[in-house]
């Protein structure tokens, strides 16, 4: 392409620098409109993302924003909530950071049920570092690092998140942004931690899932009446792919969430706020250690 | 005979309570006024196994325990076998010929403790107890201590300590009714020395902690830092801190990170395994400038090693970790005082600077007893560039203009957290310009690499005026025939030893708590006249990285290191014997044919 | 205790250091007799284990034996499969190492099926760092570090082994030998990843999950004609706890493993046997570097 | 008029195939007989943004890129703002002004690539072809060679292979018809060297590898270490190896750590983030004596950092990654041929002595061009400790009773694999007996610590006798009057440093590539006698970190320090000036008044 690409121009006053076309788009705008809609103020907003062409979204959203490192955008985003539950916490990952390196954090953050909202990316590949097969990537796909096809199954992010417990678990698509919004808003609504995988086109790596591909299959679930409060129903959508794929909001439960529960926050002000000059220690040295005055 | 100082040993098999029947003894000890330490050895067996408490108790400071033991309760019969070369001609056993079979011709006091637990109806649990008061009998400590040490022990379990207490006074009662036909090792009266406690490291690190105002302490546990997360959990809801166990390392890391970056202090505390999964943390600290504070507490390795011994391995690990360069405090405490101290100062420094923060104890260091001066409660929280909420507003109002990452004189930017009406913040883990946005342009880049690297200037200097880096105990290194260098709890034997070395030779200590940034100007100073002294290095490990240490950042070159691997921490005499005969053969190849 | 316990020595001439009573015994026992059964040679079974009580078991067991880090084992087991292939490969975890710390390669072995047994000796806690929350523990449980009572759910390994399409899936009881060596037969004889998740009470630091507990409310599947065959009842049998807690065989397929699929290693010696002086790179210096010869 | 050396330098957007027009030109002008650097340099992101491609061609051998390019391709914009400073007055722009628009008073060809293109119904994407075709015409590349090099770089496909050949021939034809009224730089004719490959450090790595016998390359991407997957995962079914991709860092240690064990060789590759979660793993090689190999490719830290550009910041913390004391072989390659070489020898080394080994390079190396004479097939692989399975068993029936930790003269014990007929095996990450076996037994454990880091002996002598971990450029040190020491790829931009500098100073240049164990006794005898040279260590980092390694390990003070930190590799001429500048002022001060 001699021609260079035109790069748009974030509110942030930051160059974009996704390929034309990319499903992050509208992962972008249908965020900040989540957030409009509801009314959040932006300074209330705290959006964490990891390593990826994902992970760059937090430089173009006019919120307050931590980039870290691949894979740990729930831990870091929990570290936050933990300290100050006023603030609105959404994470931003890859498939590759939320599904391979950061799996980990994934079924302890369900189990916590910590309120943060977590939005996965999911183009079924590594993009930013060129291509390579991601735990999404179907068995057979031809990546960079899959020249033969790849030999694994692609993970189920939504049946595992439902099996595990997860309070809100939703499928989104790049190419529905109303729907998109509309996901994003319910699981801002939501308390606890809420799972949103994006099935989001990369036009650079992946030629198999376009827009048209997954228009031709896609439906959405609350078009075909969907009760999210039926367990055994969500799961049994959840392993539902192939000529029909169904996008909207699977499950969703309320349940206490981790700083409800948790001893230390679930009353007062947050953390953050609570003043530290007043600490004493001689409570516990005359309790704990038997404190000798002669 | 009394004598100044006593050294007692409780030996048995892991469960049968050696290690709290010799936590009470110690409590008792110092309740009573005389000074404390306490090390003890565990297998990484739950049942089974041998552990071994020591105590050493005198009228005066003493600094490390030693390897002659006046007195031994030997519950199993590997006390006999394992610490066959810490006993003396008087040393004085207590044990149940019919649990164990002391050698010939040692001095045994038989006290039947399963008889007696089979008579009063008791459980075999407490026949630690029985015991401890036949050690209070023997050496004189009154009933009284150890009912309070009992109390202390079992805080609010009143059943339990009914039980231990009584079991406890069975085992007084029983050893001041048999005849001894030789001198039982006894104090002199102790001399009290003003408000005390008995602490572990871990616990005066958790009580500077709580002390410095850390607000999450997130942590996956592990030997032998595991006890700080054990510490604070209990206290967590009084002291308004999040303690939480999470799934593993990297977890914890990124927990504190992010409740730092949302304006509290926060900490972690970890061993060296689980401190290489936090490694990449620490280098995404250094480059979002977040004080975060992170308790290494070694053990010997490489890898998992001996879990539940002692070592100083981790040292130029700790100091380089991470890729990248940026800066980080790495800070060696050297006893339960010192490491109450050093987290506050330690955290008063990494928000000053915004720079991440290694605490290094050992095993030794982070489980051993001592009595310490009570801490004080009047120490400085100085929060540094962090801009608290409300005074964040004002400055907002002023018309302030914030960019977090903000190039100034130090190079230190403020540190304003999210949730500011009005305000919208940012970090990054790329390279990125004053307003937290990333960027590659070249100028930028090199400008905000060094503008992290230059606080590391004004860094050593704060450390280097307003803290002690480096100590010398002993006579001046200038006019010492003999210095050594030594970090964190190995200090205490090198102290003891020294004293001594010091009826041979003229002997220095030197002491370097802040390890990191250098205090190379300090070190100067102090080794300036140094000339034909012996130097050496006294160190839990085998390299020598303290040494390694010194010549990188001075040029000064140690000549001797004298280590340790075997997970036990250093005895005084038997330190103080290798480096007698050390000198001997270096004089002796000095004075020697020339070649 | 005053009285030292007496440590039974295992076949590997090595004080074996678990608690009296622990569920670990039935565990080593089981396994050495399911291999002996099945007539595998000793020098062909490797066993890897990591850090915990559980890891202990290699150095009690006449096999080959690896005893790795804190929640490693599948990664390090998987090096060992994929050169050769002609080992019988299993692993051996805590409740901690396989779902704490190790949790992140679970979901991966189980996309790639390579053939490793896991066995997870789940005594609900921390037992060698002595007594912490694991997350196995129960919502409410006491232990050291939740003082308060645990606040987070317990993960449920069965119910996240099958949802993600685990080609074996089985869970045994301590307190039942005969049972759990069958269990370990059958995945001794499975080809593909297995995970035999073990009830193994800790004596020492759980107090209300006896042998006596679960005696009272365990059942076996094979007893009730359970289908392993059938992925819809097994996911539905993996959520009963409580009252009735069923072991056995949940569910069981045969898939195609990763050694079976991956180009290199789906046929052809073991890669261990192949030899390497005959390794040339002037092919490719022709080929993918257009060497020049002036 | 022609010249000995012409520099190109191709610039565009990421996405316009600068980087592909690029290395065409490269191979062509190699496959010419031209000696040929090429560097790189783009952006962390997809499509948009700006890369350029530069080309250093000459008649001799040149070692690294300047910054004077003869001829321009300027695909975009930002190609004018971003390498201002690398222009001259004779310096010709190639582009299409309906692209770009040219500052005013240069000297400019313009290529009508869009109008080509749209007449010959071609697509965007192969407009990189046509400038290609046109530098070809431009600067003397018959247009054979262009077809070569267009063949070779879309190997197989044959479509693409056919239009971009058309591409490059239509840009050919266009440039030989337009009348050019200034001389464009014009190489002269090439001395053919003998058989030579173009390639990056990281195709070298992996042709060593490969050759090394490599089994198992698990691996998770990471700038700038992915391309040694890509590559190596292409060939992988032809060369028996496993080569996958796997879920973080720590499996693809692990995974290696377990082939390793079970008798393979195996290797990964990654960056400062992705070793850091390999550390763990690195220790427990050390403890297990298992012979990994980690490639550690170098990017600007700390964190994210800059992920696509260069830098030297990891030596420090790669040689002292791992908790507790072990050996490891620490290697910088300084260019492709030296990187096959040492993939090789480290092996060896590792195989030999049972430790883990880590191979530093920089992103510069790593995906930096340079023609090299073709790798010899003709190396030693020496499989050291390992014992074969057929072999093992033969020992076997001798009655060889195996230990796999024995304690042997030089502390190497044999590895026999898991899976040999009657002969059980074990390996363990605590501390263990000679069988393999936990102990915590005092001297047992000490015994075993010592014997691994007794290896350090036998393996830093067997590096300085039979490999060459330090080598001397021009003049001797003794006769020099400045000494300069560096490591990895920045050898290259001081030696061409060295010739400018030459002509006002007698410079030596001393290049250390094994940096651990440190070869102490080669940078003795090197440095005997230098006396009042100028010391200076050039590194691609801040804090000079091989400086600060040589002054632990030896004491020697290197006086200064030129570094770099905004990613981009040093270039020669601006290296020489800084160097120049420093020496004077260095010599002002030691000629000044004496304050
Ligand atoms: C520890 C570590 N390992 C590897 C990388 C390199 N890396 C950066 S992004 C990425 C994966 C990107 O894939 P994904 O998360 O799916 O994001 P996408 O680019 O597709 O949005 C990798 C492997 C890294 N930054 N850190
Ligand atoms: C990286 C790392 N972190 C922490 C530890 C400390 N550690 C050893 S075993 C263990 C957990 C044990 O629990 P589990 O896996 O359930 O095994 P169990 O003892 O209950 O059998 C921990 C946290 C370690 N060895 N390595
Ligand atoms: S590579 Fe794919 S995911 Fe990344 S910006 Fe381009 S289209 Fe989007
Ligand atoms: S602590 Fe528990 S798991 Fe560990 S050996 Fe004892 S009973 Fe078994
Ligand atoms: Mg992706
Ligand atoms: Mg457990």
């Amino acid at each position: 392409m001699v021609v260079p690409v035109k790069q748009p121009m974030a509110v942030t006053k930051r160059t974009i620098t996704w390929c034309p076309g990319c499903g992050n788009f509208s992962i972008l705008s249908a965020f900040i409109d989540a957030v409009n809609d509801l009314g959040l103020e932006p300074w209330r907003v705290v959006v964490i993302s990891g390593i990826g062409c994902s992970g760059k979204i937090t430089n173009y959203m006019p919120f307050n924003g931590a980039h870290v490192i691949h894979g740990r955008v729930i831990p870091f985003a929990m570290g936050i909530k933990l300290v100050n539950p006023e603030l609105v916490v959404a994470g931003f990952s890859g498939d590759g950071d939320a599904y391979a390196i950061g799996i980990e954090h994934l079924p302890h953050a369900i189990r916590r049920n910590i309120d943060v909202k977590l939005i996965v990316h999911n183009n079924k590949v590594f993009g930013l570092t060129t291509g390579q097969v991601s735990p999404t990537s179907d068995k057979g796909m031809i990546t960079r690092t899959t020249p033969w096809g790849n030999v694994e199954e692609p993970i189920n992010p939504i049946a595992m998140a439902i099996s595990l417990g997860a309070s809100f678990v939703a499928r989104g698509f790049s190419g529905d942004i109303g729907h998109l919004k509309y996901l994003f808003k319910e699981a801002l609504k939501h308390k606890g931690f809420s799972l949103i995988d994006v099935l989001q086109p990369c036009v650079t790596y992946d030629r198999v899932h376009t827009y048209q591909w997954y228009r031709e299959r896609i439906y959405r679930l609350e078009d075909v009446g969907h009760d999210p409060t039926n367990f055994n129903e969500a799961l049994k959508k959840s392993y539902e792919w192939g000529d029909s794929i169904p996008i909207g909001l699977f499950y969703r439960v309320r349940k206490p969430t981790f700083e409800e529960m948790l001893p230390t926050t679930s009353e007062g002000p947050p953390l953050v706020m609570r003043p530290i000059s007043n600490r004493t220690i001689r409570d516990l040295l005359v309790k704990n250690h038997e404190l000798t005055l002669d | 005979m009394e004598k100044d100082v006593v050294q007692l040993l409780v030996g048995g098999s892991a469960g049968s309570g050696s290690i709290v029947c010799g936590t009470m003894l110690a409590r008792a000890l110092m309740e009573m006024g005389y000074y404390i330490v306490g090390d003890n050895e565990y297998p990484s067996i739950i049942r089974g196994g041998h552990t071994a408490y020591w105590i050493r108790a005198g009228v005066r400071r003493i600094n490390e325990v030693d390897s002659f033991n006046d007195l031994v309760v030997a519950m199993d019969h590997e006390t006999f076998v394992r610490h066959s070369l810490e006993f003396h001609n008087n040393t004085v056993f207590i044990l149940d010929s019919r649990i164990v079979k002391p050698p010939d011709n040692v001095k045994v006091i038989d006290v039947p403790v399963l008889k007696l637990l089979r008579e009063e109806g008791m459980e075999l649990i407490v026949g630690n107890s029985i015991f401890s008061g036949a050690v209070a009998a023997a050496i004189g400590i009154p009933l009284d201590y150890m009912h309070k040490a009992i109390e202390a022990q079992f805080r609010g379990r009143k059943s339990v300590i009914e039980v231990n207490s009584r079991a406890a006074a069975i085992g007084y009662e029983y050893l001041a009714q048999v005849s001894i036909d030789y001198d039982l090792p006894r104090l002199k009266p102790p001399r009290p020395w003003g408000p005390r406690v008995l602490l572990t490291g871990n616990e005066a690190i958790a009580l500077g902690m709580v002390k410095a105002g850390v607000k999450v302490y997130a942590s996956y546990p592990m030997t032998p830092a595991s006890p700080i997360l054990h510490y604070l959990v209990g206290i967590s809801k009084d002291k308004d801190m999040a303690v939480l166990q999470v799934e593993n390392e990297i977890a914890a890391a990124q927990i504190i990170a992010g409740a730092a970056w949302a304006g509290v202090r926060a900490a972690t505390g970890t061993s060296g395994g689980g401190f290489s999964l936090m490694v990449e943390t620490l280098s995404m600290a250094g480059m979002m400038e977040l004080p975060i504070v992170i308790v290494l507490a070694m053990r010997p390795g490489p890898s998992t090693g001996m879990a539940t011994m002692s070592a100083q391995q981790d040292l130029l690990f700790a100091i380089f970790s991470g890729h990248g360069e940026f800066p980080k405090v790495v800070v060696a405490p050297t006893d339960q005082y010192d490491a109450y101290m050093k987290v506050i100062e330690v955290f008063n420094l990494a928000e000053k600077y915004r720079v991440p923060a290694i605490i290094l104890e050992d095993k030794h260091l982070a489980e051993g007893h001592r009595s310490v001066p009570a801490l004080p409660e009047e120490i400085v929280v100085d929060r540094g560039a962090v801009v608290p909420h409300e005074e964040a507003v004002k400055l907002l109002k002023e018309g302030f203009e914030y960019k977090p990452y903000q190039i100034t004189k130090t190079c230190v930017s403020l540190h304003i957290p999210p949730g500011v009406p009005g305000l919208i913040v940012r970090t990054e883990s790329s390279e990125h310009d004053e307003e937290g946005f990333v960027t590659i342009v070249p100028h930028k880049a090199s400008e905000m690499y060094l503008k992290r690297l230059r606080k590391i200037k004004y860094l050593r200097r704060e450390i280097e005026e307003k803290y002690r880096p480096l100590e010398v105990h002993g006579v001046k290194p200038s006019e010492a025939d003999l210095v050594i260098f030594t970090w964190g709890s190995t200090l205490q034997a090198v102290i003891d030893a020294m004293e001594i070395i010091s009826k041979e030779l003229s002997t220095s200590v030197i002491n370097i708590s802040y390890l990191w940034p250098f205090p190379r100007h300090k070190f100067r100073e102090a080794l300036m006249e140094v000339r034909n002294a012996i130097t050496l290095s006294v160190e839990h490990n085998a390299l020598g990285l303290l040494r390694k240490l010194i010549r990188m950042e001075t040029g000064f070159k140690v000549t001797y290191h004298l280590g340790k691997v075997d997970g036990r921490p250093f005895r005084p005499s038997s330190l103080a014997e290798r480096v007698i005969k050390l000198t001997k053969v270096v004089k002796g190849a000095k004075h020697g044919s020339p070649r």
